[in-house]
């Protein structure tokens, strides 16, 4: 069995590395080639879900050595995947989504020349997240945590000739750089502190050294995650990466990638047991993120840039959880997937939605679209239900159980984290509402319409083609993009009440993730009551706001507080300042100091030697008796000096 | 003795260099054609040897001795340790390249008279480099590598001078005074260095006796050859500067970028990924293996230069206008990293660096070479000349995106593998330098990615919309680059194989020991 | 270790006493046979001048350079003969009454300036280089010497076809002081050796056929400081005798290390007498000093080798460095090593300067004459970085470094007589500007000169410099070593300037020529590369020969 | 009388014909003066030979008259042709070759 799981990652991986070196004569069968591969490959996750099912729930760790990577004194590290049931999720997950996502594309992407290399991509990506989850070490899930950054890089990019796109695309590659910085340095003290960076001994060996490394390994891990994960202080990429089409969006900034962190940090769950404050920033983190991301999300028009937001702060959410440790893993996890279905389908629905709107995205430019696309109107409704928590829905169950562990870490911080929390859930209602209202509700503000508002560059390249002459014809979408907003629709519907339903979830994760309940200050149903109330409290502050008068299509200036949560609450303002700005100010002086200093020290000796060679020469005068003058006093000081010799 | 198969690895391209100079000025494809050939000759020929090299045999393998200047205590002693073979192999493997790549480097603008002949030249040139480079790979006599490490000077000034980049820098038009100027330094640092060398090698001989590495290694392990420790600091000094500055190091940096810039991507490559490669070789091989003690003595200062040229290398990397002169610093911040591993004095470290000489010489190739064959196109070296390249050559810009990935050491390519060991080797033994030298990941992935953005992406520029994508000649030269980097970034352990117990040598010249991980520590 | 004990490091006893013996005046004996080479060469100069006198002028030419080429040939072969019967090492003595020393160093000097001497005769016989003057071919000596230049007396000259056919002679005589001079063995006939191959040399400078103004104020420059320099080692050698009694070298190498068997009054007075000792030891020294170029008694060589003709350049620059130093190191291996204390502090000094100001001052040069003659100075500097390791590694060392170097040089005077414009010899460095382009072979061959002076590897010169710096390293001078490099470095500066020049800039449109040599320049250039590249390579066999010879014989 | 006296008169001679060489434009003094010195250094040998009552010094004496009278000869010939030529016996005026 475990011989399959080399297959999982060799699948999309060979559909990757044909489909981009094939050339053109692929482009007709490209898409499908790649999304087959997609799904052979979630076929291959389920047959091994089946089998890991058929077996008792310790023994379900399956592990695969393929062949030793870099042996070197004292250093070994290998090619080896570890199939337990946290990587199992993980694999469901993203053959799954990624499959439907594939499919998607087909239909999204069929008017793009170069629809070949994105499905090349989107399967290193596949390849690359597998890689990711299924490592059994450190250095090998560094590997698919870089790959998969390098897919995002190219994803992210794919419209290269918009410098936006192409600026985008960098910026989310060296954040994350940043981030991975931090994971290579806890591989480094892993390997000084343990002699290895396996999963399995290091883990096991965390009680033998002392917490302060722990700490810092933690610390060092939570950096990596805050890179991924688009965590403050490193969440300023996501946004950004909207720029990519939005199949990509919805992918892997909405439903995998970017959820990577926490698979890291729930991975190193022994880790963080064992160092609390660690823990407590992850926490703490996670709490900022929630808020900031759910800010920010109210604030933006561009459709993709709110649930980005959103996205960052839902990921706020699994952090908060997976840093209260054994009391949150599972939850983490849960919601992770849960927010994986909705996600996904939010941003499907987005994108069927500007498909319709001629790649629209200002949502001041939307409006009363739910009878022109009923399916995307649907299905996006059902995942926003699910994503405020609305009882029944998934969100419901995953989110409120997160809320729950928040109290029941107990004391000051369960209290705080924990209205953070709730204040979180708040403000999602809210924004979601926002959406939902400007998107499908009210008048139709695309007819009879006003310039753009200059303050809200449109993303998608047929934005400055025809976006402002002609008014658009809005239009369901093809069955190819629909049908996996369905699917994800159901999941996004059912997922959570399936896995709470006798804690199941809890009880598939458990033997790897470990679970204690805590003692919670408050009843569950204290804290669904309160719940429900922060969310009707959203809900009815957006209807007011947006549903009662109308919306106007140019952004009004807004408080001060809207303004900056536009700009991402000036985060960007500060990086372009400090960083940007700063670095380059340093490189062009340091350019400067190079040609002047280093080379001009060289430079000065030489020009030096020179003056003092045109000085000499000057006594070569020409004159006989000059000569004979330098010979007499030659003469004169070597008997001197040997007579001195003699003396001394 | 068995066959002398170093001394014919050397000879074939030696005896090349003279037949490909002798070809009449007409025919200058035959003398392209017989440089080529002659080059794969050689790369067969170093196959062999790795054939032959068996790694967890004797250190030095493969060895010849004969007496060459008994006056001077000389004898010309060949031999390769895991080390040696893998940059001969490399060096074997680049030249190829180079000349392909350089096809049309060195045909004459206009045809001057009938005696000049500066093709034949060219390739001669290179050849002649390739021997040279290879014997002092394979020297054991400290004499014998000086002599060819000095005399490679010559033919590189002369690709460097005579054989310019015709792309104009656009700081200063006239070209060819740039060049000679950067021949010039060229050849004068290193010539500098190499005299200050000689200094040293005069004082080895008078403290030793002899030159040969083995003898004078043995004789200060077993302890019969006492050296002052002043002494030994001095001489260690002596060396270390001659190959401080070939590697080049911080503050001695500033020939690379003059240099690379200046001549034909080709040559450039020549430059940074095989004749600079000697002087970390040296350290790791003579500096080490003569002067432990002053070795060690000199680290902290050693570490230090290194992480500053890793920083700051790559600083102005990010800082430069000239393609070329980009990856010239970022050469110069790779170096940092080699001198980092081989001074961090753990296994990790000096495998690393090993690895990281063979690796930074296929990526900075692979990137080099593409750039070369962008400029050449465009006929500029400015980054602000390009711009959308992507969409008219997307074959060129993915060569080129790759070749940037493996220079910002991506997992999967062979960078990864090398600089990672590099960084856990000084980590294990220097944390801080450790978690300083990581920043260089950060700093890599900007420049690369800002060149890649600024020449490849965005709106297509009026100059390149015509341009064409890569040739066959010029994707042959590319492919086998870029396979060979993913191939090694994968599947490292023969590489690994071949260099372990060549480390291991060096580590007990040096006397080190690895630092023992805390939980055994502990136990 | 006692005076003598150090002495007999690199001396050895002689089978024959020398004669001091004062009271009875005994017949002399000469050993011919040991002499024979000197008197070849003499007697083929005498000679010369008989043809001169007897010999039609058509066929002049011709009988001068045979007799010349046979006499160098053979006084070579007499000299090879010699070493080969053991007359530089086992046999060695002191010939022709304790006058001249037959001895390893004398020999190997004195075969270095034969083939030297040969090498250069030839370069002295080129005519192709010139255009024909009046029908008739010329070479780079004046017509006639004693015509005014300008003068319709010169144009007659030149039209009758007259050529200066006495510099074979002269240079026949140069020759033989030069062979006399490394093997003199006392200070008489050290002075008149040197007499004797200076005034040739003063009236050669004296000759050239273009630029006579210059050549004659060469001439006057070389000679006024050649005599002025030659009278301090007289003096010094008269103050040496006072203190000695005698002007043998033997003797008064004993008498300064006190070995010296009867001591009648008045030397045991002079010999209390330090200052007669050590200013006329400084005296002598300066004198051969003067002859080597060392500063600061440098300064007349950047005139006379630019004003002279170039064959005479390579050739003084060649042989008259040998036979100098084969002096100076005679005279401090074996009449003052007990002196050492005193005289090697002295000259560390200057040989440090002349290292650095040899190598500094030739940077801004712009003809290319005088840059090699600057260079000259540099190498006069490594070459006594050698000479005073006082080791007998020192002696090898320096015997290797003066052949290897004697080549070069005269093969790169020789390339410069080929690069010529309407003025003769294009001497200006800018006009050298892309030689490389017009003719890459002769460019070829001058970089290879170059490199070799500039010591890189695989050339003699970097063998040679290698040996004395290794000889200075072990003599304890590790600080000359560094000093050594570093002014080669700067040295290094300005040979690469001129292969810069050549390969690397664009040829000017009123470039010079590159005249196509007779076999004979040709053959002067081929000796010099190939004594280049081997000695660069495979050293062993010379430096083997460098180390039997590296005995004197006291 | 002491011989001593001798030897002072000729460093006297010898560092008169040095100052003359030194001083002196016309290369006919200049080149007398060195004769000056030449003499000096005979006078020297002289008083040696005296001194130590060996006949050396006084051979050496003749010696020297030979070579000074060489001397003259090739010496007035460059110096009479740098005369014709130049119409001056100026040694300074002869400095075209310099730096």
């Amino acid at each position: 069995m475990e011989n399959l799981i080399a297959l999982l990652v060799a699948a999309p991986l060979l559909g990757a590395a044909v489909l981009l070196c094939g050339g053109r004569r692929l482009d007709r069968v490209g898409h499908w080639l790649g999304t087959l591969l997609a799904a052979a490959s979630f076929v291959v996750g389920a047959v091994l879900f089946a089998d890991m099912l058929g077996r008792g729930a310790e023994e379900r760790t399956l592990s695969q050595h393929l062949f030793s990577w870099i042996p070197v004194e004292g250093f070994q590290a290998d090619v080896a995947f570890q199939l337990d049931q946290l990587s199992m999720t993980f694999v469901l997950l993203i053959t799954g989504v990624g499959t439907l996502i594939h499919i998607y594309s087909i239909g999204y992407m069929e008017h793009d020349e170069r629809r070949r290399r994105f499905f090349g991509y989107l399967n290193l990506f596949l390849a690359a997240m597998l890689i990711l989850v299924l490592a059994d070490n450190y250095l090998l899930l560094y590997v698919g945590w870089e790959g998969v950054g390098l897919a995002s890089y190219l994803l992210i990019g794919f419209w290269q000739h918009k410098p936006s796109a192409a600026t985008a695309a960098k910026k989310a590659f060296l954040v994350n750089r940043v981030g991975d910085m931090g994971l290579s340095i806890a591989i480094m003290l892993m390997f000084t502190t343990f002699g290895t960076f396996a999963f399995g001994p290091v883990l096991e060996a965390t009680g033998e050294t002392s917490e302060g490394k722990l700490t810092a390994i933690g610390l060092m891990l939570l950096l990596a995650a805050c890179g991924k994960s688009a965590q403050v202080p490193l969440q300023s990429w996501l946004g950004d990466a909207m720029e990519g089409p939005t199949p990509v969006s919805a992918l892997i900034h909405a439903a995998t990638m970017v959820t990577a962190g926490v698979y890291l940090i729930v991975r190193s769950g022994a880790i963080f047991n064992g160092a609390p404050d660690a823990q407590l920033v992850v926490t703490v983190v996670g709490a900022v993120t929630l808020l900031f991301g759910a800010i920010v999300g109210c604030a933006k028009d561009d459709i993709k840039k709110a649930l980005a937001g959103s996205t960052m702060s839902q990921i706020g959410y699994m952090i908060l959880a997976a840093g209260l440790g054994p009391i949150g893993y599972v939850f983490a996890i849960m919601h992770l997937v849960t927010h994986g279905f909705f996600k996904a389908g939010l941003f499907l629905g987005a994108g069927s939605v500007m498909h319709g709107m001629n790649d629209e995205v200002d949502m001041r430019k939307y409006g009363g679209l739910r009878k022109y696309m009923p399916v995307t109107f649907v299905t996006f409704g059902l995942g926003y239900l699910a994503i405020i928590g609305f009882p029944g829905l998934s969100g419901f169950f995953s989110k409120d159980k997160i809320i729950e562990a928040a109290f029941a870490k107990g004391g000051a911080e369960g209290w705080i984290l924990g209205s953070v929390a709730l204040l979180g859930a708040a403000i999602t209602a809210f924004y979601m509402t926002r959406v939902m209202i400007m998107t499908f509700f009210g008048e139709e503000r695309w007819r009879h319409r006003a310039t753009a508002s200059p303050d809200q560059p449109s993303a998608e390249p047929a934005a400055e083609t025809h976006g402002e002459h002609d008014e658009p014809h809005p239009h369901e979408s093809p069955r190819s993009m629909t049908i996996p907003m369905i699917v994800l629709a159901f999941g996004s519907v059912f997922a959570g009440g399936f896995f709470s339903i006798g804690d199941r979830f809890m009880h598939w994760l458990e033997p790897v993730t470990r679970h204690d309940h805590g003692h919670s200050p408050l009843s569950a149903a204290t804290v669904t009551g309160a719940t429900m109330v922060v969310l009707i409290i959203g809900v009815a502050l957006a209807y007011v706001q947006y549903g009662r008068r109308p919306v106007p299509v140019t952004a009004p200036r807004g408080s001060l507080l809207t303004r900056a949560a536009r700009r991402d609450l000036l985060q960007d303002d500060f990086n372009h300042v400090v960083l940007v700005r700063g670095g380059e100010h340093l490189t062009r002086s340091l350019v400067y100091v190079d040609h002047t200093l280093v080379d001009g020290v060289v430079n000065g000796t030489a020009a030096s030697v020179g003056g003092l060679s045109g000085r000499l020469r000057k006594m070569q005068n020409g004159y006989a008796r000059s000569y004979a003058v330098s010979m007499f006093g030659g003469v004169a000081v070597l008997i001197a000096a040997t007579l001195l010799m003699r003396a001394v | 003795m068995s066959f002398p198969l170093l001394t014919a690895t050397a000879v074939l391209p030696a005896v090349g260099a003279i037949a490909t100079a002798a070809v009449p000025a007409a025919r200058r494809t035959a003398a392209k054609w017989l440089a080529l050939l002659v080059s794969l000759a050689t790369l067969a020929l170093a196959v062999t040897v790795l054939v032959r090299f068996d790694p967890d045999g004797a250190r030095y393998q493969l060895t010849e001795s004969r007496s060459w200047i008994a006056e001077f205590g000389v004898r010309y002693e060949l031999g390769v340790d895991g080390i040696g073979v893998a940059l001969i192999a490399l060096t074997a493997l680049l030249i190829p390249f180079i000349v392909l790549a350089g096809w049309h480097d060195a045909d004459p603008l206009e045809t001057k008279s009938s005696r000049w002949r500066p093709t034949q030249g060219f390739f001669a040139l290179i050849l002649a480099v390739e021997a040279m480079v290879i014997i002092s790979f394979a020297a054991t006599d400290v004499f014998l590598f000086y002599i060819f490490f000095e005399a490679m000077l010559i033919p590189m000034y002369f690709l460097i001078g005579g054989f310019g980049d015709r792309a104009h820098s656009g700081t200063d038009e006239n070209a060819s005074a740039q060049r000679s100027y950067a021949a010039v330094k060229f050849l004068l640092y290193n010539l500098v260095g190499g005299l200050i060398m000689l200094a040293a090698v005069i004082g080895l001989y008078v403290v030793a006796g002899n030159f040969s590495l083995q003898e004078i290694t043995e004789a200060r392990a077993n302890g019969t050859l006492e050296m002052a420790t002043s002494t030994e600091r001095w001489l260690f000094l002596g060396f270390f500067f001659a190959f401080a500055v070939k590697a080049p190091l911080w503050p001695l940096h500033t020939w690379l970028p003059n240099a690379m810039g200046e001549s034909t991507a080709p040559v450039a490559v020549l430059i940074t990924a095989v004749v600079d490669k000697v002087g970390t070789f040296a350290m790791l091989r003579f500096c080490l293996g003569l002067f432990p003690e002053a070795s060690k003595w000199a680290t902290p200062v050693i570490l230090v230069l290194a992480l500053i040229s890793i920083v700051y290398g790559a600083l102005l990397a990010v800082g430069q206008r000239d393609i070329k002169r980009l990856v010239a610093y970022a050469s110069i911040s790779h170096f940092g990293f080699i001198i980092l591993g081989i001074f961090a004095m753990t296994s990790q470290g000096q495998s690393g660096a090993t690895l990281y000489m063979v690796n930074h010489g296929l990526s900075t190739a692979a990137l080099m070479l593409v750039a070369g064959f962008l400029i050449s196109r465009r006929g500029s070296r400015l980054i602000a000349d390009y711009g959308g390249v992507q969409k008219v050559a997307p074959v060129l810009a993915g060569t080129f995106l790759i070749g940037g990935l493996a220079t910002l050491s991506l997992p999967g390519l062979a960078p990864f593998v090398s600089e990672f060991l590099v960084l856990v080797g000084a980590f294990a033994r220097y944390p801080v330098v450790g978690i300083i030298a990581t920043i260089g990941i950060v700093l890599a992935a900007l420049y690369t990615l800002v060149l890649y953005q600024r020449t490849m992406t965005g709106p297509v520029k009026p100059e390149v919309s015509a341009m064409p994508d890569l040739r066959a000649r010029e994707l042959l030269v590319v492919a086998p680059l870029i396979a060979l980097l993913i191939g090694l970034g994968v599947y490292p352990k023969p590489l690994t194989d071949l260099v372990n117990p060549a480390v291991k040598h060096t580590m007990s010249d040096v006397q080190q020991k690895d630092p023992k991980p805390d939980v055994e520590a502990a136990k | 270790m006692s005076a003598s004990a150090v002495h007999s490091l690199w001396t050895m006893a002689s089978a024959a006493a020398p004669g001091d013996a004062i009271d009875k005046i005994d017949t002399p004996t000469i050993e011919y046979a040991q002499l024979s080479p000197t008197l070849i060469v003499i007697g083929a100069a005498v000679l010369g001048i008989l043809i001169e006198a007897f010999v039609p002028r058509k066929t002049r030419y011709y009988a001068q350079v045979f007799v010349a080429v046979v006499a160098l040939t053979a006084a070579f072969a007499a000299v090879v003969g010699l070493a080969a019967n053991g007359y530089g090492t086992t046999k060695a003595h002191i010939a022709a009454m304790g006058a001249i020393a037959v001895d390893g160093p004398a020999l190997f000097l004195q075969g270095t300036i034969l083939l030297a001497g040969l090498v250069a005769i030839f370069t002295f016989a080129e005519r192709r280089l010139d255009p024909v003057a009046h029908g008739n071919r010329v070479d780079s000596f004046a017509a006639q010497a004693g015509s005014v230049p300008g003068s319709e007396g010169e144009q007659a000259a030149t039209k009758a076809g007259f050529t200066t056919t006495e510099v074979f002679p002269l240079a026949l005589f140069a020759v033989g002081g030069m062979l006399v001079f490394p093997s003199a063995n006392d200070l008489l006939t050290l002075f008149i050796a040197l007499e004797v191959f200076s005034l040739p040399l003063y009236l050669l400078c004296a000759l050239a056929r273009r630029k006579r103004l210059m050549s004659q104020e060469a001439a006057v420059k070389y000679f006024l400081l050649g005599s002025f320099s030659s009278a301090f080692l007289l003096f010094g050698i008269a103050l040496l005798y006072g203190y000695a009694g005698s002007v043998s070298y033997g003797t008064i190498a004993k008498v300064i290390d006190g070995s010296v068997q009867e001591i009648n009054p008045a030397l045991a007075d002079t010999m209390g007498n330090d200052a007669l000792l050590l200013i006329g030891a400084a005296m002598i020294v300066m004198g051969l000093l003067f002859k080597v170029g060392a500063v600061p008694f440098h300064m007349w060589t950047p005139d006379v080798y630019e004003g002279a003709p170039t064959p005479v350049t390579g050739f003084m620059a060649a042989a008259t460095k040998v036979a100098a130093f084969g002096a100076l190191l005679r005279l401090l291996y074996v009449v003052l090593p007990g002196l050492r204390w005193d005289w090697r502090p002295v000259m560390w000094g200057v040989v440090i300067l002349t290292m650095l100001a040899g190598a500094i001052v030739a940077i801004t040069q712009t003809d290319i004459k005088r840059l090699l003659a600057y260079s000259s100075i540099a190498h006069a500097g490594f070459i006594l970085a050698g000479v005073i390791a006082m080791t007998p590694d020192g002696i090898s060392s320096v015997l290797f470094y003066l052949a290897a170097y004697s080549f070069v040089t005269i093969g790169a005077f020789a390339v410069v007589t080929l690069v010529r414009d309407a003025g003769g010899e294009a001497t200006h460095l800018s006009k050298w500007a892309g030689l490389g382009r017009r003719s890459p072979l002769v460019a070829a061959v001058f970089a290879v000169f170059l490199l070799a002076f500039a010591g890189i590897p695989l050339t003699s010169g970097f063998s040679g410099k290698f040996a004395v710096f290794k000889a200075a390293a072990e003599g304890g001078a590790g600080a000359l070593v560094v000093v050594g490099v570093l002014s080669s470095a700067i040295a290094a500066f300005f040979y690469i300037r001129v292969i810069v020049l050549m390969f690397f800039s664009e040829p000017k449109a009123d470039g010079p020529t590159v005249a196509v040599p007779s076999p004979l320049t040709m053959t002067a250039i081929g000796v010099g590369v190939a004594v280049t590249l081997v000695l660069g390579v495979a050293p062993q066999y010379f430096l083997d020969l460098a180390n039997q010879a590296g005995v004197f014989v006291r | 009388m002491n011989p001593v006296n001798y030897l002072y008169l000729a460093a006297l001679l010898f560092a008169i014909g040095a100052t003359g060489v030194l001083i002196r434009r016309n290369a006919i003094v200049v080149f007398m003066c060195i004769e000056l010195m030449l003499n000096a250094c005979n006078l020297a040998f002289v008083a040696f030979s005296r001194l130590h009552g060996n006949l050396d010094g006084q051979i050496i004496a003749f010696f020297t008259m030979v070579v000074a009278a060489a001397e003259v000869v090739v010496g007035l010939a460059i110096i009479v042709s740098l005369f014709r030529s130049r119409h001056s016996a100026s040694v300074d005026d002869a400095s075209l070759m310099k730096l």
